[in-house]
């Protein structure tokens, strides 16, 4: 705040970028984004990152610096605090982390470069860590292209948390094209769980085989797209 | 959509038979923006307002005979340029012409009319229809999250929690990749579609497999009790893990044992490496 | 910050549960999750939330109060940058969703059918689905007349959405021209046509748009909202 050189237009950019991106942001990031207000370069953006920083003292949220750039982080002291704030009500699940899971869920074994061709937006190295901790997904192996890119695979944890005996449960892409045909299938997915009811995570093939049978070998009819698009 | 349009270049719309050598004076559109324009009406009630605000007039003023004009050239034009044309603008399009009727014909009593002036009921509805219209627009200047508000979550640094995270609904997960797929467009893909989830899902178990010993025999990759089925399923899985480089299939000499194995970039095979690349 | 009751630590500790919150907090709420944290009384987050209030004037983030509480937000005039974060822009709402969200709105509770007389067109599934998939609007009851159509109304979620406390913060429904006024409108058109008639405009209240318009005539705020909408 005392330098003379710092811009307020250029530190309030800042600071709104980094509260609202959902992962840490480089300098580089940080003056690509703002080239068209005003063009800071890497030192203005530098110097507004250490006002910020000194701004952030002494409050519940400090600007930090760590691998992946710059981002604000609620201090550790309030950890218990927030604990509490999940047991109530723990924080959805993001838009991205569940496109990046389906993704892998319906794609594997998929590469992340895959999944940001897919999604046009880079994966978060936050989401990717996440998913592995909950261990929803796991590395299955490895491309052997340049660069050895991890592909992912689905856990059996993914199916017990999302109560389902196998993959082939889930309904078809020509389903879920179609919201009224997903309806159908998630109602067939109750209906399945519910005469099965005890767990039987170590399914045989023949389980397996024999619900890929119905739904994910049936000939696609894709021809007839929804009647009307969404929103 | 556009490519569907043929508009050889200056074919105007034939009405009523007759070719409109100038399109009504109230429509300053190009005809190949016409239809563009007719499938942005949101209904029969939207195209009549429209009419109406071309001529800057009061619903409450309505000239329904010029209208009742306009309106058919519009429902004319949408049959000329085979607009699937909902019910509801035929509809409005014979409400209309009873409309036009009435005030063509005398009525003998009064007395004996029992129902309400038709036109009465064309600018109720008229009304009402525009006064949602207007809301719907005010709803849509309002601030927005998502479009103009971005909620601020800050990721605290640690959590001392014990309690499972959140479990999303398997619901909400297939939304999100209806979502993606369709902004991808990738439904459109067949290659996506000629892979049923049983053989990604048979890609990922057999990589599995191999990460514990590096290798496995082919044969041993196949379980006869899952019948002809499961073979193939795995056959098509070990072609594509092949195909997408994650696996080699190894014959050390001619008739001995096949293997899959975990792909890896060694320089004695980097020959069969650029074949499976070149794929 | 200036009054001399705040406790810098309930201060601070406010502000953390609403910097990591990923969605409104509701003054009960963070009472309820201070209690151990010096247990401060409503009266008390109430000060510490006006001397947040103050304390975020011109930075990037807001705290503001909408229907489910207190929640900081990067101000609109960032919206621009920020997009420029995500690939993607935000979806539109097109205008089928907007005019059937507005007639749910200013109408609640309300039935298909009767958005769709006042649409004149009919109401796609798809819209209702999206519009409850953003639980946006929820199913409030039914009619209980032959097909027990249902009835919409909206959700907190929407005011939150829609950065509102309550709908009573609505732009108002624009007015109907007054019924006088079409009276001399309907004389005028059958002088202009020959016709001597009296104007009967209200006989028009027994056809089916009577149904619909009668509430629609009140102010907005007579409108009961669904019972966990508000406060």
């Amino acid at each position: 705040m005392t330098e003379q050189t710092i811009n307020e237009s250029v530190l309030r950019c800042v600071e709104a970028l980094l509260m609202a991106a959902d992962g840490p942001l480089s300098i580089d990031r940080i003056v690509g984004l703002l080239a068209e207000s005003g063009a800071p370069d890497r030192k203005a953006v530098r110097v507004a990152l250490d006002a910020l920083t000194a701004e952030s003292e002494g409050r519940a949220a400090a600007l930090v610096e760590v691998a992946g750039g710059w981002r604000y982080q609620v201090r550790s002291d309030y950890a218990g605090l927030i604990g509490k704030l999940w047991e109530e009500k723990p924080p959805r699940l993001t838009r991205a982390l569940l496109e990046t899971l389906a993704l892998i869920v319906y794609r594997q074994p998929i590469s992340r470069g895959e999944i940001e061709q897919v999604r046009g937006v880079a994966v978060s190295s936050n989401i990717v860590k996440t998913l592995l901790e909950r261990e929803w997904v796991r590395i299955v192996g490895y491309r052997e292209v340049p660069g050895r890119p991890a592909l992912f695979g689905t856990t059996r944890q993914f199916l017990d948390d999302f109560n389902l005996k196998s993959l082939e449960q889930l309904p078809t892409l020509p389903e879920l094209k179609d919201l009224d045909q997903l309806d159908e299938a998630m109602a067939r997915l109750r209906a399945d769980s519910g005469e099965g009811a005890e767990p039987r995570p170590e399914a045989t093939a023949e389980d397996d085989l024999g619900n890929a049978d119905a739904p994910g070998d049936a000939p696609v009819e894709a021809d007839e797209p929804p009647s009307d698009s969404l929103h | 959509m556009e490519e569907n349009v043929q508009f050889d270049a200056p074919e105007y719309p034939r009405v009523r038979g007759e070719r409109l050598e100038k399109l009504p004076d109230d429509l300053y559109i190009p005809p190949d923006a016409l239809r563009v324009i007719l499938e942005a009406f949101e209904g029969p009630l939207d195209l009549l307002l429209y009419l109406i605000r071309r001529q800057n007039l009061d619903i409450l003023d309505i000239p329904v005979q010029l209208i009742t004009e306009q309106y058919m050239a519009y429902i004319d034009a949408m049959q000329l340029l085979e607009i699937e044309l909902a019910g509801e603008y035929l509809l409005m399009a014979a409400m209309l012409a009873e409309i036009k009727s009435r005030m063509l014909l005398p009525r003998p009593d009064p007395e004996e009319e029992e129902g309400a002036d038709p036109r009465a009921e064309l600018v109720r509805r008229l009304q009402e229809y525009e006064r949602f219209k207007q809301a719907s627009e005010n709803l849509d200047e309002l601030p927005r999250v998502g479009r103009d508000i971005t909620p601020v979550q800050i990721k605290p640094e640690r959590v001392d929690i014990d309690v499972p995270l959140p479990q999303p609904e398997l619901k909400e997960l297939l939304i999100a990749f209806r979502d993606v797929m369709l902004r991808a467009e990738l439904f459109t893909s067949h290659q996506i579609q000629r892979e049923p989830l049983s053989v990604r899902a048979r890609m990922s178990a057999i990589l599995d497999r191999l990460q514990d010993g590096g290798s496995l025999p082919f044969s041993a990759l196949f379980d006869p009790k899952e019948g002809r089925l499961g073979v193939v399923v795995s056959f098509i899985a070990i072609l594509e893990l092949t195909r997408e480089a994650m696996t080699e299939i190894v014959q050390s000499e001619p008739f001995a044992p096949i293997q899959l194995m975990v792909a890896r970039a060694r320089d004695d095979r980097q020959g069969s490496q650029d074949v499976i690349l070149d794929d």
